[in-house]
């Protein structure tokens, strides 16, 4: 009896009380799960720690929820509406596409474009077979008659196919040319291999054509075990412009082409230009077709556009700057961006409801085999009427989803100092293949992941969840450790996200006094950036309290706020990188990586910015002399002796997991005062890479000054202030001996002072110092 | 990127790769000795001697399909050492049934199993 | 510092056969960085709160807004000197009044001038005379502070030229029956004559015989005054000029008018005051003081002739002045010239402060006040006075006007022997040191310096020499590379580098300038032959320079 | 004419005036001090001998000997209040007079207000015998005045030159700085000197009250011409200031013989107006540059 399994996801992330909300969810092992509203408060299981909390709430769904299993298509593909049928071709017709196949030789067939119903093996298309060759099949439902061509496909090169079929003489021809440049390609001009390959058959039927069949690109339709529609032989690659003749062309017009013209024939039914509409602000999910019938395809799993395309002549390396010339879309079958699952129950939220971080606890199944799923969601304020906002990251959630690097990635343990702490979960997630993966990980084909979203179940967003590489509590589980700190300490405080803040900008962040940011806020999209900078330069009082933060860019599309799309390229951690010419994000057009590369580091809007990463052991902050100046000396008071954070969950210390500094250089305000620093830090921590113009030994941890945690206080224009904690593991050094310790306290001072109506403390002591004669 | 899993018997840089480690593994049988080992049943994780440095980060740069893990079965209570896979889809398998208590006891024992596989080959 | 402790470092490239590596070499046992960190939990000095209270208000700076800057119409210096400023604390820009006179002038004769309207009914004339005497006094002090503060001579006589243009300007009056206003110009011509006189021995002699030869003087003025008949010494002095105040007005308008001319006639000693000791005379006289004569003598500057000058124009203003004295009173007794008013004169001067003008009219206020104001006390009055006098010469150094400048002199000294008394700060920058850095990651780099150093002093051994020594281009052990690390990371200042002399010959250490367009300099005259030796040379030099610091 | 009268009355007014000078240049040459609140000694000193007289017994030489110790005693007070706080702050010349000036006028007021302004008288010191010489009479005070003046300044004299103390006051006056530095304390020398000039301006003050009367403001015009002879002779120098007074003591009974009494000070200030011209510092006027030190 398969062991009880229950998976769920919600369709928004972020509701107010009395909106509905739908929850998708998908068990296997039992039909029906018991289902209860909880307010998570803390999530880190350390035993230092006050544990897993939650509080029950009374809500109208509470109580037995009939589910059932789900399906998720997997692998992303375009799907052309063709209602008059017009590419279901009787007779004679010509089919050709320029691709750039990542993984011909993954011993499974591919579908390049074509028509074909896998099931009923009826329909025509154009794709690669087992062993990596480029093949042209027909079927008629009872047999299939395949022409393959004779030279393998090459890894990452550039091929213009096509395929002309005349059906008097029923006679197939396969053409297969390389069109790969200087630029291109894997391979340049010097290696010995051969593309061309020009194949020729005679076959003895012609294709049979269903109703039923979808013209499909990078994907033929087929029937799974419960005879549902969906779509196999997925295509591992790019596919730049492709098209459909209604006649079988000669090899002369085949070549004009090949060189990119298209004959404006009569005969031509349809032709896909994959670099039509794109615009300065971003590429949307249509392919436009520019033939006569306007026989548009539409993304699935939303495959990546605005890639480099055959013509690329690298001169240019974004595709603002020559669209014509980014027509490559990239397909990979383990591509997900949104599950469509039926949704398993509409819930109407309780009107009082508090706002803060929530979740729909599932269970089924007995005695041992019990299994219980959180599925996470935040209620934001009806009306915004606390003066201390709290700032959860969805976007670095949703950077982080379903993340696997300690199983895919070799460097990773390398980078962590420490073998990885994998749990049950990571392992149940590391072999399905249906819940996609993390702007983290690497597609199959070795490219980097560059959409993720939150319409399928994120394994990581729960509550109880330890990162295995670093074997610490990581994301939401780290930011619960701040709810409950702000629970326990009677502050009244509202809870938003970041998906609020990319929407309304600064009209969500201007109601709050004071606004704590979470403990790795580390993807921020620009118009989050400009919000939280206006809101601070308007008079706002910002608590970073954190590390690693406003550090990578991300895109979000307007209308679509579940999917974040991110590119790597320049320095920073980056565990892939984009080819060049590949590194504009598709949604809104902006270069990707770290924000330091884009001009704004991230000291020029907290003060601090990231030195350095690592794990394994976390050091306690020393106070700094600047401290017990008079402007600043409120922050530490209460504090006895000068350690700050001697312990903590993450790695037993306040300074750990990620290190910001203070840096002139980079933008610090001139007056930004240091109030405390860790030091002392292991090898394990190592000099960012931005920082480095080139790597030599001595870099690491006990040898380099940069390695180390400032927390630092600056006042900003109209009588706001920016207090920046430092690292990521000092929100997880609160909870320590039941919140009572030194970090709590001083944490408890700046919120104090920020969320009080009045001035600043400290702002009267700015006459000038006379030290000595 | 190449794809993760490519047949990679064309790969020429194998040998050379091999010939390095042939050597590495050498001159690192010559570390091990009770000292080292006592130093990490004491401080798995933070600074460490050269002499263990080296070791672990030997053992950390092992391809991924001869590298082993921890599993936490419950966390800060039960442990245990499992071998990955290395391979998409297929799950980490279990060695020994030996079960620790700390995370830490944990790693100990997955480095004294990559000390015990460093000497045998 | 180690014993052998037979603990032996490993050379990872020596299974790779290459001719030059050792398998093994003798090291120290592991040491962590971290010690030193765990170890420093408190600052080994008492650190106490800095930053100073601004209790009063600052004017914020202008932003965008024009500030147009007011100037006195035909001089160069600026209203009220206002300077604009930048918090470094608050990053704000601010406005600082430096000289606050003008303020505090400007109040004070304007209290002057609405005070008769306050004054209570049954103290009406006594205050109003008090006030018309003090206008006098007040003008008699300034130009006295202008031969005693600018001038800087040392002159008892001033009431004995106002006392004699009174008496010559009286005598006349009476005599020729002359009209009220031409009286003061005649006196200014005695006091003219009169400060001549006086003046020639000004020259030849120096502070102190000056002094008591204008007090021998004054003493025969009173004499000669007393004793001589046709200058009245019958009913003890000599009434009867003509006054500018009409008698029929009524007597407090006589009061009000006689209160009135006197504080005009304030207001001219203060122009006068502010025209000599402001412009060109007063510039260099205040060059040339006391101590510094004999350099203003060897710069050209004609001091003892300014002097004069200064001498001599205000004798006719303390003339001017003796005149208006006859033309307010309608004449003079004899007792301007008895030793208690120069002795009060005196007070008026040193309780305000030499060398100020508004030293000299708050305490002409004070002691008018005293001996004027409070008569019913009887000699209580003057002892209050001397006993103010004796309090301020004896305490304040310059008078009342230099109380501020005194007490903040006092408080830095104390500051200062407090801050003297924390020195040895354990490499740290002390919280005042840490306001002055600009530079905040300075501070921390102090600390992590200070931290790394600590740990690799223990680090340093014969084996480590030893070793680099034997292999220096090589693999090193941990310990040597990491002094290697620390060493290859110091700011270029003073940096050791090593210079080819004869290339693959002569080597010799040099220690680089760290500035552009310095040449390194020559730290020693041996001559290495291989840059081995030179580089080892270095490291033994970095090393004692590390276990030196 | 009256040679002899002339000659008698320049030698009583130089031996009066003389003391006083000597007080005055000792002070300013040993301490720096000008010490102008002699008039405050004067009158203290009288009013002292009068009370002495009054209460205790009228035989001269103890009135004397009165008068001498409660000028000693005003000279010890300035000291304390006028010179120990300040002979060590900057510019201590100028503050030193104001300061004294300053004693004085609150003396003089004090003993006002406590004696009332009546003039008081002292008993005859020397009984009223008077010897008769061709010529002229000298009555006893005069002869007693100048024989006591002249009898107690030799022996002060004296005193100076033998006594530890005399050396240590010498040693002051030659160069205060190296004294300091070889442990002559200033402030110990200064109550001694402070002492010795106030005794004798209580001397002076006796010796004068026999002709002119006691009363607070007496002691203005001795103190006046005291000052002007230690002027004349030069400040410091002992032998000056007896020159000094036997010139003005000449000028004195010269002028109120020929011109009259009026002109005395006029007379007397053109003569020193003179001497100052001819020699800023005095007659022997040596030791002020070793003053500036």
């Amino acid at each position: 009896m398969t062991p009880v399994r229950l998976f769920g996801y919600t369709d928004r992330l972020s509701v107010k009380p009395g909106e509905t909300i739908q929850f998708h969810v998908s068990a296997e092992g039992t039909d029906t799960a018991e289902a209860q509203l909880v307010r998570l408060i803390h999530g880190d299981q350390n035993p230092a720690g006050p544990g897993f909390v939650e509080e029950e709430v009374a809500c109208t769904a509470n109580g037995r929820w009939r589910v059932e299993p789900q399906f998720t298509q997997v692998g992303s593909f375009l799907e052309v509406d063709d209602p008059e049928g017009r590419l279901a071709f009787a007779n004679s017709f010509t089919l050709f596409a320029f691709i750039h196949p990542t993984w011909p030789a993954s011993g499974k067939r591919q579908t390049i474009i074509g028509r074909w119903d896998g099931d009923r093996k009826q329909g025509y298309g154009i794709g690669i077979d087992e062993k990596g060759y480029l093949q042209f099949w027909i079927g008629r439902g009872e047999e299939t008659e395949r022409l393959t061509a004779n030279v393998p496909l090459q890894v990452q090169m550039w091929y213009f196919v096509a395929v002309t079929f005349d059906a008097e003489t029923r006679r197939a021809t396969l053409h297969q040319v390389g069109v790969g440049n200087r630029y291109n390609g894997l391979l340049g001009k010097v290696a010995l291999v051969d593309y061309e390959s020009r194949t020729s058959a005679t076959f003895r039927s012609k294709p049979g054509n269903l109703a039923s069949t979808p013209f499909l690109i990078a994907g033929s339709r087929s029937r799974d075990a419960q005879q549902r529609a969906r779509v196999s032989e997925l295509y591992w690659g790019k596919i730049d412009r492709c098209g459909a003749f209604g006649q079988a062309l000669q090899s002369a017009e085949l070549d004009t082409i090949r060189s990119g013209l298209v004959p404006a024939m009569d005969s031509l039914v349809a032709y896909w230009d994959t670099s039509a509409g794109y615009t300065d602000r971003g590429i949307g999910d249509l392919v436009v077709d520019v033939g006569r019938h306007r026989l548009n395809a539409r993304g699935y799993n939303r495959p990546v556009r605005g890639q480099t395309g055959w013509n690329w002549d690298g001169f240019t390396d974004c595709f603002r700057l020559a669209p014509q010339e980014f027509g490559g879309i990239e397909f990979h079958a383990d591509a997900l961006t949104d599950c469509n699952w039926k949704a398993t129950k509409t819930v109407a939220l309780p009107q009082g409801l508090k706002s803060g971080c929530y979740a729909m606890r599932l269970r089924s199944g007995w005695g041992k085999g019990v299994s219980e799923e959180h599925v996470v969601f935040f209620v934001r304020p009806g009306r915004p009427r606390a003066r201390i906002a709290f700032l959860f990251p969805t976007l670095t959630y949703l950077a982080f989803a379903n993340e696997r690097l300690s199983f895919d990635h070799p460097e990773r343990e390398a980078l962590t100092g420490q073998s990885a702490a994998l749990s049950d979960i990571d392992i149940e997630m590391y072999m399905r293949d249906d819940f996609g993966l993390s702007t983290y990980d690497m597609h199959a084909d070795g490219n980097g992941v560059c959409y993720s979203s939150y319409h399928r179940p994120i394994m990581n967003m729960r509550p109880r969840y330890r990162m295995p590489s670093l074997d610490v509590a990581s994301g939401l589980a780290a930011d619960l450790s701040i709810i409950a700190w702000l629970d326990q300490s009677g502050f009244e405080y509202e809870v938003l996200t970041d998906e609020v803040l990319h929407r309304d900008g600064l009209e969500a962040l201007s109601p709050y006094a004071c606004v704590i940011s979470s403990s790795r806020p580390e993807y921020y999209t620009e118009r989050m950036l400009d919000a939280t900078e206006d809101y601070i330069a308007a008079g706002g009082r910002y608590i970073y309290a954190g590390g690693n933060g406003f550090n990578a860019t991300a895109g979000i599309r307007d209308g679509e706020p579940w999917i974040m799309e991110c590119r790597r390229r320049d320095d920073g951690y980056k565990p892939w990188v984009s080819r060049y010419g590949e590194h504009y994000m598709a949604t809104d057009g902006m270069r990707g990586g770290p924000w330091k590369v884009l001009g704004r580091a991230t000291q020029k809007l907290v003060g601090i910015g990231l030195s350095s990463s690592g794990g394994g052991r976390s050091e306690p902050y020393r106070r700094m002399p600047d401290s017990y100046h008079r402007t600043v000396s409120w922050i530490t008071k209460g504090v006895d002796g000068e350690i700050i954070g001697d312990a903590g969950l993450a790695n037993d210390g306040a300074a750990g997991l990620a290190l910001d500094y203070y840096d002139r250089a980079l933008g610090t305000p001139p007056h930004t005062k240091i109030i405390a620093s860790s030091g002392g830090h292991t090898d394990s921590y190592v000099v960012n890479q931005q920082l480095v113009l080139y790597s030599y030994l001595g870099l690491y941890g006990s040898y380099d000054w940069r390695v180390h945690a400032d927390m630092t206080y600056f006042t900003a224009p109209n009588g706001g202030a920016v207090f920046a904690c430092g690292s990521v593991a000092f929100a997880q050094s609160l909870p320590v001996n039941n919140f009572r310790n030194s970090a709590s306290r001083v944490l408890a001072n700046v919120v104090e002072a920020f969320a009080g109506a009045s001035r600043l403390p400290g702002l009267a002591w700015v006459n000038e110092e006379k030290q000595w004669a | 990127m190449l794809p993760l899993e490519y047949d990679r018997s064309e790969d020429r840089d194998i040998i050379v790769r091999d010939r390095f480690d042939g050597l590495r593994r050498e001159f690192l049988r010559t570390l091990v000795n009770p000292e080292v080992i006592e130093e990490h049943r004491q401080l798995p994780l933070g600074q460490h001697s050269e002499r263990l440095e080296r070791l672990l980060i030997y053992f950390r740069q092992r391809p991924l399909e001869q590298r082993y893990a921890v599993r936490a079965i419950e966390p800060f209570r039960r442990y245990q050492v499992v071998k990955l896979s290395g391979r998409r889809g297929v799950p980490p398998r279990l060695i020994d049934d030996a079960i620790y208590t700390s995370a830490n006891d944990a790693r100990h024992g997955l480095f004294l199993r990559c000390i015990r596989d460093l000497l045998e080959t | 510092m180690s014993i052998d402790s037979g603990i032996k470092w490993r050379n990872p490239l020596f299974v790779w056969g290459g001719k030059r590596d050792v398998e093994e070499l003798p090291t120290i046992p592991f040491r962590s960085h971290k010690e030193v960190w765990e170890r420093t939990r408190r600052s080994t000095t008492k650190l106490n709160p800095v930053g100073r209270l601004r209790y009063y208000y600052k004017w914020p700076g202008h932003g965008a807004t024009m500030w147009n800057r007011l100037r006195y119409w035909p001089t160069r210096r600026r209203v009220l000197r206002v300077r604009g400023e930048y918090n470094p604390k608050t990053l704000r820009a601010e406005k600082t009044i430096v000289d606050k006179r003008p303020i505090w002038w400007v109040l004070g004769l304007l209290a002057l001038a609405i005070a008769p309207l306050f004054t209570p009914g049954d103290l009406q004339n006594t205050l109003l005379t008090a006030g018309a005497t003090f206008g006098i006094y007040a003008a008699i002090s300034l130009c006295w502070m202008l031969i005693m503060g600018t001038a800087g001579v040392f002159s008892l006589a001033t009431y004995a030229v106002v006392g004699t243009a009174a008496f010559v300007t009286a005598l006349l009056a009476v005599k020729f029956a002359l009209p009220w206003w031409l009286l003061p110009p005649i006196g200014a011509l005695v006091g003219l004559v009169f400060g001549g006189i006086i003046a020639l021995p000004a020259t030849r002699l120096d502070g102190f015989y000056y002094a008591l030869l204008t007090l021998g003087l004054n003493e025969l003025c009173r004499v000669y005054f007393v004793t001589s008949k046709e200058f009245g010494s019958a009913n003890g002095g000599l009434y009867g000029a003509r006054t500018y105040i009409p008698e029929e007005w009524s007597q407090l308008g006589q009061l009000l008018l006689a209160y009135y001319a006197c504080f005009g006639l304030m207001l001219l000693a203060l122009l006068l005051y502010r025209f000599v000791n402001g412009r060109r005379l007063g510039r260099i006289l205040r060059m040339a003081p006391e101590k510094r004569e004999a350099f203003a003598e060897a710069t050209g500057v004609n001091f003892r002739q300014a002097r004069v000058w200064v001498f001599l124009v205000s004798s006719a203003a303390l003339g001017f002045i003796g005149g208006f004295y006859t033309s307010n009173f309608g004449g003079v007794a004899f007792s301007i010239f008895n030793f208690d008013t120069v002795l009060l004169g005196l007070a008026m001067l040193v309780i305000g402060g030499v060398g100020r003008a508004e030293g000299a009219v708050v305490g002409t206020l004070i002691v008018v006040f005293f001996d004027q104001v409070l008569n019913t006390w009887g000699p209580a009055r003057f002892m209050i006075i001397g006993l103010i006098m004796l309090l301020v010469v004896l305490y304040l150094r310059n008078g009342l006007f230099g109380i501020k400048a005194q007490f903040r002199a006092w408080r830095d000294k104390k500051k200062s022997e407090r801050r003297s008394t924390r020195a040895e700060k354990g490499g740290e920058l002390l919280p005042e040191e840490a306001t002055e850095t600009e530079d905040k990651s300075v501070i921390y780099q102090r600390r992590h310096d200070k931290m790394t150093r600590d740990h690799l002093k223990t680090l340093v051994s014969p084996e480590i020499i030893e070793e680099h020594r034997h292999s220096l281009n090589g693999q090193h052990s941990e310990a040597l590379e990491r002094l290697l690390i620390y060493f290859r990371t110091r700011p270029q200042v003073e940096k050791y580098a090593i210079m080819a002399v004869e290339r693959f010959e002569g080597y010799r250490i040099v220690a680089l300038s760290g500035h552009r367009g310095v040449a390194p300099r020559v730290v020693e005259d041996r001559i290495y032959a291989t840059p081995d030796e030179a580089c080892h040379g270095v490291f033994m030099r970095r090393v004692q320079d590390l276990l030196e610091s | 004419m009256d040679i002899w009268f002339i000659v008698s009355n320049t030698i009583v007014l130089a031996c009066i005036y003389g003391t006083l000078a000597i007080g005055i240049s000792i002070t300013w040459s040993s301490l720096g001090l000008l010490n102008l609140a002699y008039g405050f000694i004067f009158a203290f000193a009288g009013y002292g001998a009068w009370l002495f007289a009054q209460h205790v017994s009228t035989s001269g030489p103890a009135v004397l000997a009165a008068g001498i110790l409660a000028g000693a005693l005003g000279g010890v007070v300035i000291c304390a209040v006028g010179f120990i706080p300040i002979h060590d702050k900057p510019n201590f010349t100028i503050r030193g007079l104001i300061a004294t000036l300053a004693i004085n006028l609150i003396g003089t007021q004090c003993l006002l207000w406590w004696f009332g302004p009546r003039s008081k008288s002292l008993p005859e010191i020397f009984g009223n015998w008077s010897v008769s010489l061709p010529g002229v009479v000298f009555t006893a005070d005069k002869i007693g005045n100048v024989v006591t003046s002249v009898l107690l300044l030799a022996v002060v004299l004296r005193w100076m030159q033998s006594s530890r103390r005399g050396l240590e006051i010498r040693a002051m006056m030659m160069n205060p700085h190296a004294a300091s530095i070889v442990g002559i304390g200033v402030r110990r020398t200064s109550f001694y000197v402070m002492g010795i000039t106030g005794g004798l301006a209580g001397l002076a003050a006796v010796l004068l009250s026999q002709t002119y009367y006691i009363s607070p403001f007496g002691g203005l015009m001795p103190m006046i011409k005291g000052v002007s002879i230690a002027l004349c002779g030069g400040l410091g120098s002992v032998r000056g200031a007896v020159i000094a007074a036997i010139v003005l003591g000449l000028n004195e009974a010269l002028t109120s013989i020929s011109i009259g009494g009026r002109y005395v000070l006029i007379t007397q200030f053109v003569v020193i107006i003179v001497i100052l011209l001819v020699r800023p510092r005095g007659i022997a006027g040596l030791l002020d540059k070793a003053r500036e030190a």
